[in-house]
Formats: C-alpha cells, sequence, structure tokens
C-alpha cells in the first residue's frame, strides 16, 4: 500500500518537474545581484577569489551561520552518541602499509590544507576544504590505528576559540561604528598574499574550527562501540 | 614542444584506458588492482608531464600531483587488496602458492 | 545540437528524482540517508546551474588578469554553503542510525516504527491501537540487543 | 537599532564558549546561558519600544541590499525575535545528564529563532532554518530513549527532504530573478516570478518550510517527536518554532507570491490539516499525542487565516498565532508530568487543584469560549473567512467551526475525568514548581489578555498593517536601482 | 608488531630535516619565491614541525649521507624504467585475447629495517611488473603475481625484484 | 578552447576509460571489486581534472586535482577499511 | 564540451541508481563517491572551482570516510552477494 502511493507520489514528482523543465529556460537570466558583485568585489574587499569576498564579506553571515549548524551537528552527535563506554574494544589495527602511509602522509596534509587555507582568498578553496583536509590528516592515524588517543580538550578548545574569534571579529567591526561582519583592516593589491583585509583571517578561524570539528566528530564516532549486528 | 606534449597525453590516456579495460577482463580483485593500479598510475603521470610541457611554468604543482599520485595509488591499491583478502575474498591462483597463507 | 545547459539540468533533476524516490520507497534506514544525500546534490546543482551560462570563466582573478566574462560568484557561494550545511545533517543522521541499531538491532523503517510506537504507548500506559496492517512480530535478534544501550 | 544583530551574535558566541567556560567552572557555564538570553530579550524589547511605524533594515557586512544579507525590523519581526529569547528563557531545559549541551543548543535556538525572525534574505532565511532544524534534532534526541531517537531520525528524514525541496525552490527563484533580497524579490516578482515556474517555486518552499510549521503532508513527524521529547523541548517546537516557519511562508506570500492559486493551495493544505489534526486529537488516547494533534489542527486554522488575502488575512493569523504561542507551551509544561494515558489523570484536579484549573482555563481558550483570548482570535478568523466570495473559503469556515467541536469533546472528556473520584489509581507525580509557576505565568498572561483585548488588537493590527505594506518594505530595504 | 610511534624522541636534525621538507613542499605548492610566501611557508612548517614533530617519526628511516641524493635519483630512475615495463607488459596481457594470466602469490623477506623503506619497498613492488604487495607483516611481503610462467621458481624470482630494489633503497634507507 | 586532434583522441580515450570503470562498477561483483573501480575513477578524475585545468588554460584548477587525489585516496582506505572487517 | 558533460551525467545518473539498488551497502557507498566524483567534475564544467574542491573534498574524502566509519559500526560491511 505505502509502495504504492509513493509510487504515485513520485509520478506526480516527475509531472512537476516536467512542468517546470518545459517553463524553464537554459540560456540563463541576467545575475544582477552576480554582475554588481563582479563589478565591486575586487575594490570592496581586495580579494582575488570573488567567491570568497562572497562566502565571507557580502555573505559572511551565512557562512557564521553554516559554521554554526557544524557546531551544532557535531554537538548534537557528541549527545546522541553519548560516551564511549570505559575499555571498550576497538577495531584491529590496520595493515603495516597503511599505517606506515599514514604515519608519512600525516604532515604532508596538514601543509597542503593549511596552504589551501591560507590562500583562500586568491585561489580556490578556503577554509572549509582546508579545514575538511585537516580533519582527514588528524584522522588517517587514528584510521590505521584505532585507539589512538586524541585530545578532545584541545580540540574543543579550539572549536571554541575559532568559532569566537569569527564572531570578535564581526563585532570588533561593529563596535568600531560599521556593521556587523563588516570586513576591516588594509584591502591590499588584490592576487597578493597579504591581501584582502581581515577575510584570511576569517578564514583560518573557519579552517580551524572546521578541522577541529570534524575531527571530533570523525573521532568520536570511531570510539563509539561496534554493534554486533 | 606542444607536440610532444600532446604526444604524451595520447600515451598517458592510452595507458589509462588499457587499464580500464584490463579492469574489466582481468578476472578477480588482485588481477584487476595490478591492472588498475599500475596504468593509471604511468597514465596519469604521463597526462600529468604532457601537461608540463604545454604550461611550463605549472611544473612545481604538477610535480606535487604526480607525488601524491605516486605514492597514494600503491598504498590504496594495497589496502584494497588486503582488505579483500581479508574480507575472504580468495585469489584464483592457477600457479599454486608458495608460503604461508594464514 | 546538444545544449549543455539541457543536459546538466537533466542531470541535477534527475539527481532530485532519483534522490527522493531512494528516500520514499527504501525500507533501510541507510539507504534513506544515501537518498538524502543524492537529492541534496541535485539541489545543488540546480542552484548552481541557475544563473550559468556558457562561455564564462571562474571567478577568480588569475595573476592581475580579469578575467571578460566572469561566472556568477553568489550561486557558487551558496552552494558551497549547501554541501557543508548537507555534511553536517549527514553526520548526524549516522550518528542516529547507529545509536538506533545499538538500541533495537534494526535499521529497517517499519520495524524501527513499530518499536517506537510500542515504546511510546509503553511508557504512556495506553495499549498499542491495533492497526489493519500490523507489522510481523520482531525477530529474535531484536530481543538479544535488549540489555544493551 | 543597529544591536538587532546583537541578538544573534551573542547567543552565537556563548554558544561556542560554553565548553570553554564550563573547563573553568561549571556554575557559570550553567547560568551564561539563561543570562545572555535574557540579555537579549532586553535588548529585543528595547528595541521594540524605539520601534515605531518605521521598520527598521540592517545592513549586514555594511554592503548595500542586493549584495549583502540585509536583516529587516518590522514590528512582527521583533514580536518574534522577542517571543523566542523570551520563550527559551521560560522553557530553558534543567534536566538530562548533558547539561551543557543542552545549554549550548538551546543558545543557538534562541539565536537562530532571532534570525529567522528578522531575515530578509531568500538565501539566508534557508540556512537559519536547516540551523533551526539541527538544533531542534539535538534538543528532541537529547533525552536519549530509542524511542526518542528513532521519532528525532524520523524528524530529520522529512525535514532534511524538505529542507532539499526548499533548496530547490530557491534555486527556481534565482533563475528567475538572480536576486536573494526579498525586497528586490517583490519587485521583480509581477514581471519574473508570476508563471508556472514561480508557482512550482512557492509549492516547493512552501512543503520546505511546511516541514517546521506541521503542515498537512509533511507533518507526520508531529506526533511521535512530542511524544518523545522532553515536554520543554515540545513546548518551544510546538509553540515558537513552527510559528517561526509560519512567519517565513507569510513573508514569502506577502512580498514574493502574489498568485491567486498560492493561496488556495495554502487554504486546502489548511483544511486538510484541521481536519486530520482534529480528528486524530479526537482519538488519540495520551496526553502528550493529543496535544500534538491539536496543535496541528490550531496550525491548520492558522493556515487557513493566512490564506485569506490582504491585511485582514495577516492581522486574523497573527492573534490565532500569538494565542497559540501562549497556550501551548502552558499545557506541554502541565505534560512535564501529566504525559502518559489520558485515563491515569481521572482525580487529578484532587492532588492538583491548580494545574486542573489552568489546564481548564487553557482548553476553554483553545476552544474559543467567549471571554478567553482565543474566542476574539477564532472570530476574528470566521468573519473574514465569511466575508470572502469563495465558497472553498466558507467550507474553511465550517471546517474550523467543526474543529472547534471536537475539541471541545476531546478536552472538555480530560477536563471532565480530573473530577472523577478515581479508585485505587496512584495519581501521577505533582508538578515541579517552577513547571507549574511557569505555566501559570503564561495562563496570567493569557488572563489578563481577555481584559486588555481592544487596545491589544489595535496594536496587533497596526503591526499587520505595517507587515503587509509591501511598498514599505521595499522602500525600507531600498535596493539599488535595477539596472 | 613494529610501530613508529614507539621509537624514541627525535633529534635535532630530523626536526631541520623535517621542516625543510614542509617548507619545500609548501613552495612547490605556491609555486613562487614572493618573499610574503616564503614567511608564511616558514611559520606553517615550523607550526608544524614544533607541534607535530614527535609524530613524524617514520622519517627517522633516512640516512644522510652525501651519496644520498646519487641514491635517490638511481633508484628513481630504475623505478621509472620498471613502471613504464609494467605497463608495456600488461598492455600486451590486456590486450591478447586469450588474456594470459596465471596468478600466483609468493611470501618474501626484506632486509630492510626502517618502517619507510618496507613501505616504498612494497610500493615499488605494487607498481613493477607483475606484482602486487598484499600484505606486510614485519619483514615478510606478501607478493601476488599476476603471470607465473610453469616451471619457474617463484620464489627466486620474487626476491630478485625485490632485492633489486632492496640495495637502491638501502643506499639512502635504514 | 579549440583542442588539437590528438587532443580530442586523448580525451576520448579518457572517456573510453571511464566508460570501463563505471561498467566494473555496476557490474561487481564483489564490493571489492567496485572499490576498486571507484578508486581507479578517482585516479582517472585525477588526470582528467588536470587535463581540464590545461584545457581552460588556468592554474586554479590544479588545486582541485590536487585536493582531489589526497582526498579520494583517503575516503578508498576508508571504504577499505570498513572492507576489512574485524578479524584479525 | 557538450559531449564531456553528457558522459559525467550519464556516469553520474547511473552510479545515483546503483548506490539505491546495490544490496551491498559497501559496494552503493563505492558507487556513492561516483557520484560525487562526478558532480565534481560538473561544477569544473560549468566554471565553479571553489564549489568543485568543496565537494571534492566533502563528497568524496569526508563522506565516504563517515558512510565508511559508521557502515563498519553498524556491522554492513559484510558482503551480501
Amino acid at each position: 500500500m505505502q509502495r504504492f502511493t509513493s509510487a504515485l507520489f513520485l509520478l506526480g514528482l516527475g509531472l512537476l518537474i516536467t512542468a517546470i523543465f518545459q517553463h524553464m529556460d537554459f540560456t540563463g537570466t541576467l545575475p544582477i545581484a552576480g554582475d554588481a558583485i563582479n563589478a565591486a568585489a575586487a575594490q570592496q574587499t581586495g580579494a582575488a577569489n570573488f567567491v570568497t569576498a562572497v562566502v565571507l564579506g557580502y555573505r559572511g553571515f551565512d557562512t557564521l551561520l553554516e559554521l554554526t549548524i557544524l557546531f551544532t551537528a557535531a554537538t548534537a552527535g557528541g549527545l546522541v552518541l553519548g560516551k564511549p563506554r570505559a575499555g571498550a574494544k576497538h577495531d584491529p589495527q590496520a595493515g603495516f602499509i597503511l599505517r606506515a602511509g599514514a604515519d608519512l602522509f600525516f604532515p604532508l596534509l596538514l601543509v597542503v590544507g593549511l596552504y589551501i587555507i591560507v590562500h583562500g582568498h586568491l585561489t580556490p578553496g578556503g577554509g572549509f576544504q582546508g579545514g575538511v583536509i585537516l580533519a582527514v590528516a588528524f584522522f588517517l592515524p587514528l584510521l590505521a590505528r584505532p585507539g589512538t588517543p586524541m585530545s578532545h580538550k584541545a580540540v574543543s578548545l579550539i572549536e571554541g576559540l575559532a568559532g569566537a574569534s569569527f564572531i570578535l571579529i564581526g563585532l570588533l567591526a561593529m563596535f568600531g561604528g560599521e556593521a556587523f561582519l563588516t570586513p576591516m583592516l588594509d584591502k591590499g593589491q588584490p592576487g597578493e598574499l597579504l591581501s584582502a583585509g581581515s577575510l584570511p583571517l576569517l578564514y583560518i578561524a573557519v579552517g580551524l574550527k572546521v578541522g577541529s570539528e570534524l575531527a571530533g566528530l570523525l573521532a568520536h564516532m570511531a570510539a563509539t562501540e561496534a554493534s554486533d549486528a | 614542444m606542444n607536440m610532444v606534449g600532446d604526444i604524451l597525453l595520447l600515451i598517458g590516456c592510452a595507458f589509462i584506458a588499457l587499464g580500464a579495460l584490463g579492469l574489466l577482463r582481468m578476472p578477480d580483485v588482485y588481477n584487476r588492482l595490478q591492472a588498475g593500479t599500475k596504468s593509471a598510475t604511468l597514465g596519469t603521470l604521463a597526462v600529468l608531464l604532457g601537461i608540463g610541457f604545454h604550461h611550463p611554468g605549472w611544473w612545481a604543482k604538477l610535480l606535487v600531483i604526480a607525488g601524491f599520485v605516486l605514492f597514494t595509488n600503491p598504498v590504496g591499491s594495497s589496502s584494497i587488496a588486503r582488505a579483500a583478502r581479508k574480507a575472504g575474498i580468495k585469489p584464483r591462483l592457477l600457479a599454486g602458492k608458495v608460503g604461508t597463507d594464514s | 545540437m546538444m545544449d549543455t545547459g539541457l543536459i546538466l539540468h537533466t542531470g541535477a533533476f534527475g539527481l532530485i528524482v532519483i534522490g527522493i524516490a531512494g528516500i520514499v520507497l527504501s525500507s533501510h534506514l541507510i539507504r534513506i540517508i544515501f537518498g538524502i544525500a543524492l537529492l541534496e546534490a541535485g539541489a545543488n546543482l540546480l542552484l548552481l546551474l541557475a544563473t550559468w551560462h556558457e562561455g564564462t570563466s571562474a571567478p577568480i582573478i588569475v595573476d592581475g588578469h580579469i578575467p571578460a566574462v566572469m561566472a556568477d560568484p553568489v550561486p557558487q557561494a551558496l552552494v558551497l554553503t549547501a554541501i557543508v550545511i548537507g555534511v553536517g545533517i549527514l553526520a548526524l543522521a549516522l550518528s542516529l542510525a547507529l545509536r538506533i541499531q545499538q538500541a533495537w538491532g534494526t535499521l529497517d523503517i517499519r520495524e524501527i516504527r513499530q518499536r517506537m510506537e510500542e515504546e511510546i504507548a509503553d511508557t504512556a500506559g495506553v495499549d498499542l491501537p491495533s492497526s489493519p496492517h500490523a507489522p510481523k512480530p520482531f525477530p529474535p535478534v531484536a530481543a538479544k540487543q535488549e540489555g544493551r544501550s | 537599532m543597529n544591536n538587532l544583530a546583537l541578538m544573534i551574535a551573542l547567543p552565537l558566541i556563548a554558544a561556542f564558549l560554553l565548553p570553554v567556560i564550563n573547563r573553568v567552572s561549571s556554575l557559570a557555564a550553567r547560568w551564561t546561558g539563561p543570562l545572555v538570553v535574557l540579555v537579549t530579550s532586553v535588548i529585543g524589547i528595547m528595541a521594540w519600544t524605539q520601534l515605531g511605524a518605521n521598520a527598521v533594515a540592517i545592513e549586514l557586512g555594511g554592503f548595500r541590499p542586493p549584495l549583502g544579507i540585509t536583516l529587516y525590523a518590522d514590528q512582527l519581526a521583533v514580536l518574534f525575535a522577542i517571543a523566542v529569547s523570551v520563550g527559551t528563557l521560560l522553557l530553558w531545559p534543567d534536566d538530562g545528564e548533558d547539561r551543557i549541551r543542552q545549554s549550548t543548543l538551546t543558545l543557538i535556538l534562541a539565536a537562530s529563532g532571532s534570525g529567522l525572525a528578522l531575515s530578509g534574505d531568500l538565501f539566508n532565511i534557508y540556512v537559519l532554518y536547516e540551523l533551526v532544524a539541527v538544533v531542534s534534532y539535538g534538543l528532541v534526541a537529547s533525552k536519549g530513549t530509542p524511542g526518542s531517537l528513532a521519532a528525532t531520525m524520523r524528524y530529520l528524514i522529512v525535514s532534511a527532504f524538505g529542507a532539499a525541496l526548499a533548496l530547490t525552490g530557491i534555486a527556481l527563484v534565482y533563475q528567475a530573478t538572480g536576486t536573494l533580497n526579498l525586497a528586490q524579490l517583490s519587485q521583480l516578482a509581477p514581471t519574473h516570478l508570476n508563471n508556472m515556474q514561480g508557482l512550482a517555486a512557492f509549492v516547493l518552499m512552501l512543503v520546505g518550510f511546511g516541514v517546521k510549521a506541521e503542515l498537512f503532508p509533511v507533518n507526520t513527524w508531529v506526533p511521535e517527536v512530542y511524544a518523545t521529547a522532553p515536554a520543554r523541548v515540545s513546548g518551544l517546537l510546538a509553540g515558537v518554532v513552527s510559528k517561526l516557519a509560519l512567519l517565513i511562508i507569510v513573508r514569502l506570500l506577502v512580498l514574493v507570491f502574489h498568485q491567486p492559486e498560492a493561496l488556495q493551495i495554502m487554504l486546502v493544505l489548511g483544511i486538510l490539516g484541521v481536519v486530520t489534526g482534529e480528528l486524530a486529537a479526537w482519538r488519540a488516547r495520551d496526553f502528550n499525542r493529543m496535544l500534538a494533534f491539536s496543535s496541528i489542527g490550531q496550525l491548520g486554522i492558522m493556515f487557513i487565516a493566512f490564506s485569506i488575502p490582504g491585511q485582514a488575512g495577516i492581522f486574523a493569523g497573527l492573534a490565532v498565532a500569538l494565542h497559540h504561542l501562549l497556550v501551548k507551551p502552558a499545557m506541554f509544561l502541565l505534560a512535564e508530568r501529566w504525559g502518559g494515558s489520558l485515563a491515569k489523570l481521572a482525580g487529578v484536579a484532587h492532588s492538583s487543584p491548580l494545574g486542573a484549573a489552568l489546564f481548564i482555563l487553557l482548553a476553554l481558550s483553545l476552544i474559543g469560549v467567549p471571554p478567553l483570548p482565543g474566542f476574539w482570535a477564532k472570530l476574528l478568523v470566521m468573519i473574514n473567512l465569511m466575508a470572502q466570495e469563495s465558497s472553498l473559503y466558507t467550507l474553511g469556515a465550517w471546517i474550523i467551526m467543526g474543529g472547534a467541536a471536537l475539541e471541545a469533546n476531546y478536552l472538555f472528556r480530560v477536563a471532565g475525568s480530573f473530577y472523577h473520584r478515581a479508585d485505587g489509581q496512584t495519581p501521577p507525580a505533582a508538578h515541579r514548581p517552577r513547571d507549574l509557576a511557569t505555566a501559570a505565568l503564561l495562563g496570567a498572561t493569557l488572563a489578563v489578555g481577555m481584559f486588555v483585548i481592544m487596545p491589544l488588537a489595535e496594536q496587533l493590527e497596526g503591526v499587520a498593517d505595517q507587515a503587509a505594506d509591501r511598498d514599505h518594505y521595499v522602500q525600507t530595504v531600498n535596493p539599488e536601482a535595477l539596472p | 608488531m613494529e610501530d613508529s610511534l614507539d621509537t624514541p624522541a627525535l633529534s635535532w636534525p630530523h626536526h631541520i630535516f623535517i621542516f625543510g621538507i614542509l617548507l619545500l613542499l609548501w613552495m612547490l605548492l605556491t609555486g613562487s619565491l614572493d618573499a610574503q610566501e616564503l614567511v608564511a611557508g616558514a611559520v606553517v612548517s615550523l607550526a608544524v614541525t614544533l607541534l607535530f614533530g614527535e609524530r613524524f617519526a617514520i622519517l627517522t628511516g633516512f640516512r644522510f649521507s652525501w651519496l644520498a641524493p646519487l641514491h635517490i635519483l638511481t633508484y628513481l630512475g630504475s623505478f621509472f624504467i620498471a613502471l613504464l615495463r609494467a605497463n608495456l607488459d600488461l598492455a600486451g596481457r590486456v590486450l591478447s585475447p586469450s588474456l594470459p594470466i596465471n596468478p600466483a602469490l609468493v611470501e618474501i623477506r626484506t632486509r630492510l629495517k626502517s618502517p619507510l623503506g618496507r613501505l616504498l619497498l612494497a610500493n615499488t613492488i605494487t607498481l613493477t611488473p607483475g606484482t602486487l604487495t598484499v600484505d606486510v607483516d614485519g619483514d615478510r611481503l606478501l607478493v601476488h603475481w599476476v603471470y607465473c610462467p610453469p616451471g619457474t621458481d617463484l620464489q627466486r624470482a620474487t626476491e630478485q625484484i625485490s632485492a633489486a630494489f632492496e640495495r637502491r633503497l638501502s643506499g639512502f634507507l635504514i | 578552447m579549440t583542442l588539437s586532434a590528438l587532443q580530442m583522441i586523448a580525451l576520448g580515450l579518457l572517456v573510453l576509460a571511464i566508460g570501463l570503470s563505471t561498467l566494473r562498477l555496476l557490474l561487481g561483483p564483489t564490493a571489492a571489486d567496485r572499490v576498486v573501480a571507484a578508486d581507479t575513477l578517482a585516479v582517472i578524475t585525477t588526470a582528467g581534472l588536470a587535463g581540464l585545468a590545461s584545457v581552460f588554460d588556468n592554474p586554479i584548477y590544479l588545486d582541485i586535482a590536487l585536493v582531489y587525489g589526497t582526498l579520494a585516496f583517503a575516503g578508498t582506505v576508508a571504504i577499505a577499511r570498513a572492507l576489512e572487517g574485524d578479524r584479525e | 564540451m557538450e559531449w564531456l558533460a553528457l558522459v559525467i551525467v550519464i556516469v553520474t545518473l547511473t552510479s545515483a541508481v546503483a548506490v539505491l539498488l546495490l544490496k551491498d551497502f559497501l559496494a552503493a557507498l563505492a558507487a556513492f563517491s561516483v557520484v560525487s566524483l562526478g558532480m565534481s567534475v560538473l561544477f569544473v564544467i560549468v566554471r565553479a572551482p571553489d564549489v568543485a574542491m568543496t565537494e571534492a573534498a566533502i563528497g568524496a574524502g569526508l563522506s565516504s570516510l563517515l558512510f565508511a566509519l559508521a557502515l563498519r559500526r553498524l556491522g554492513l560491511w559484510r558482503s551480501k552477494d
């Protein structure tokens, strides 16, 4: 019965999509906000990567909320998963090749992640992508050797401070008489490492936060007991 | 210069395609891994080298990518091979085997 | 003449339909989560295609050279946000699935629903409303897991 | 006025730092949350007093509207922002094992709720909505019983489904107009969105944002979640969060989507919601689920009310919404101890007379018995529905009447059983003083509202006028001239 | 089970070595010799080295000698030749209609002590003609052969391959 | 954006390789086979992304190839670890 | 470019269907990683390098990690073929 109604629903959905499909033109309309941003971004923010200018400058508030969503998901995940039982048995170690490979890979991934974060305003990438790389870098050794202790204290400290510093940078602008989350500092020459004012700082905060958050979440999930099913 | 780059690109893609063919034709996981890894690695290297001929200014980053590929590919395949063995997938052995298999 | 926009839109809508089908038609929790991820991917692609047209270049200044026609950076930023949101929800969903499996030893949504109804009725102190489509009784594996969690 | 942004920023920063504070002093961590929310409530109330007939637009990041994100603070938005802050303060979760995590989540709920009320950007609304969703998953699951986890899972699936649909809708809107700012959208809507694509976008967004607003086809999560979540969380979800989702839909309707079909779709879904909700509530045999289904019914009434075109609809819907905002959390607070089988509540009036009296007051107002505020709210809806031409609206009016009759039936059945002499039954545990005090506070507000109904209505009409004034919105936000 | 984490604390030349490698990676990534980039790279590499230096014990396998670069070069040269031969060999097999394969599993021992050396040896074997390292346990390597000519002593054949690379690797690794 | 004939052939071969690997992904038969196919596809994609960077004549796309290559490796390894099971 | 987009879309959609149809969850996960691979290439084709990189990092890396970890914990890694 449920199958039947579901199939019916899908059929309706297909019809709806066909209807939308027929009414859409694929040539694309004029992106009003986008053109204005493309024209003004280099001056207003000093970032060479306009997507970064949008993510951190024009829509910095979205990014703050996005960070909060990740933070909330990690918090709620921690709440759901609970504390791992003391003495819970963990997985066997990985093979030698993976263990050695993970060891060798760890520093290289860290540098790559930091490179991506620091160059977020110049090249594609930035805090989120670099943060994910950092998290993976920290998690790979854990994948190779389950049960390796990971400093949750340090993780939650970095997490809290990085998130707070993002807001603090925004609030500083507000106390300086500007609006919340206004970019500050010297804009510099677009294309140089030291440009775009406070945007790289924001991206570093984002990267550290995302990295610590995801690493903590992955470690928490890895530490959860296996089920017998 | 561009010609050399093009030929290298072609060779690389040819090796990749051969590897994919091998992936399809080989009979079991281990043999498929052999086909996939070797040719994909060499093919990627050749492609990167060809791009280096086209854009001489990019060599630094191409070198990094090549290094990562050269390093991650065999590690990844060995992990899969080990996992397949642990998961109980028996290799097809025609020539018998030497040594002990735990 | 093939139109890249048409092809890409077909891909986006296809992913949306496949994702919804996965959510609606599957009975296994993990497959539903896969469906959610696919649906989100489709929606992201559609959002990115909203103002896309052929012949644009990436909205990035490379070596001081400003491209003539740049792509709209706004949807790119939005999709970036949406992808990160998606992964947060994915992580949470997997954690929930993990704990549900620990508690009840099943990931079949019909069984989960039945167990949930039973638990609600039990804590509330009312009998389970007898429904005409009463699900089948539980396999013994569910009983074995009772003491855990 | 600019410091309305603090209503969002302060709880967020507190939430980020709460785990760090907890390492220093757990006492400080315990009091940080309520204190911060208290501060934001004060900020909100101060903003309300300064806010006159002129709304305010806050440009975040200092960028002109079509470029950056704009917050739009009119009386309606500030009212709901205050409601979120005060609501979380009153319903602050104080039990459960992991108190710090719960406080963190509640702080984020306060921040994101205020943001949802204030936001004037389509995608920003989506992000905030997802944030509210993720927070509520965490809060619902915080009880930790397998049932609550399963209910959360179901909620998550429905909600993620809806959010993805809403995102699709946003994609369609952006495809047609190239902007996300609501003011600019409202300028462009008559030419760009008044077509099939616009309607499809509206339907997708209605379904997407309707998940939290307990809209008819996507409300299957409601009974399970309210039955298994902590009662205070249920109160927050049913009382505050659902209204916020409704607020978004109303804003979209007022500003962007002017098709008559859009209103009709909402009307039909609202009618279906009332019918299914009230019937299910009538059949329910435990307290939590009865409240959950009745909440679906009440939200159906709101959908019907908001589907009345023009300022009258907003006024009527707002009255019902605010009334429900007071009543439902109070009822869920009573459900904290009385949750469970309705049969167990027999004779409870003897052990807990104040609770029983409160319940009866709330129930009377919910049904719409004359002197109470609930009556006026429903009356307003009925008058405006009857004034409409279309027979569908008349049907809606009759359905609301029928729903009220059903409501009267089941609520009186319960209230009547309170005064039965129960034989050999252990009465449920007494309410904690804090719950009862909060519920009594809400009930008292309701009772006071009875006496000042006329000035209140005037005030509310002003709010509705402002909210329905599209030109005022556009002028306040003032996006750059179109090319 | 040898674990590189259990090795004693690293000496300062190792730290400098790690720092150098990370800085080199940074410079390759940025591809510029701009002063700002170099300073940023130095800061990042220094931070990573100081914070997590202890976890890079795997790099202790390097033998610091003046001849090491030469050995690395000869190793790389022979490795690329082997990789090319492996691909040609494979191409022949895949393209021939009869698919001449004759798989076998062989276990061999290595003399290399350091984890890095064993890792590189395993990787090299994976990328050379017809062989794939399935697993490494202590000093034993389990190698999969795609084609084993009937009648050959497979053990010896494998050991010859590994010995050739082992010799080159032991030039710069322990 | 204009491609020479040799480049066209090369891209065609790459697409052929993608198709063949996808076929292996669909055919299976075991999970390990599919993981191998996904891994190979990831490497092919790394090469392809670098190739696209060359076609677009823009070095910024190389970063994507780099990130893709490294993280696809992590994903593959994680799947392999899961495939391994808990047998010692 | 059209035919490249076409091929990638076909691969993506096929793998997406495979995700839902495969009985073995690890196989489904492998197919899922191919879906995000296709998405990443599509994002490059529409000149969205930032999004492509995010999809590469999150789709190919992080989601696979999360799923693999969860599947392992759920005991769903056992082959069902």
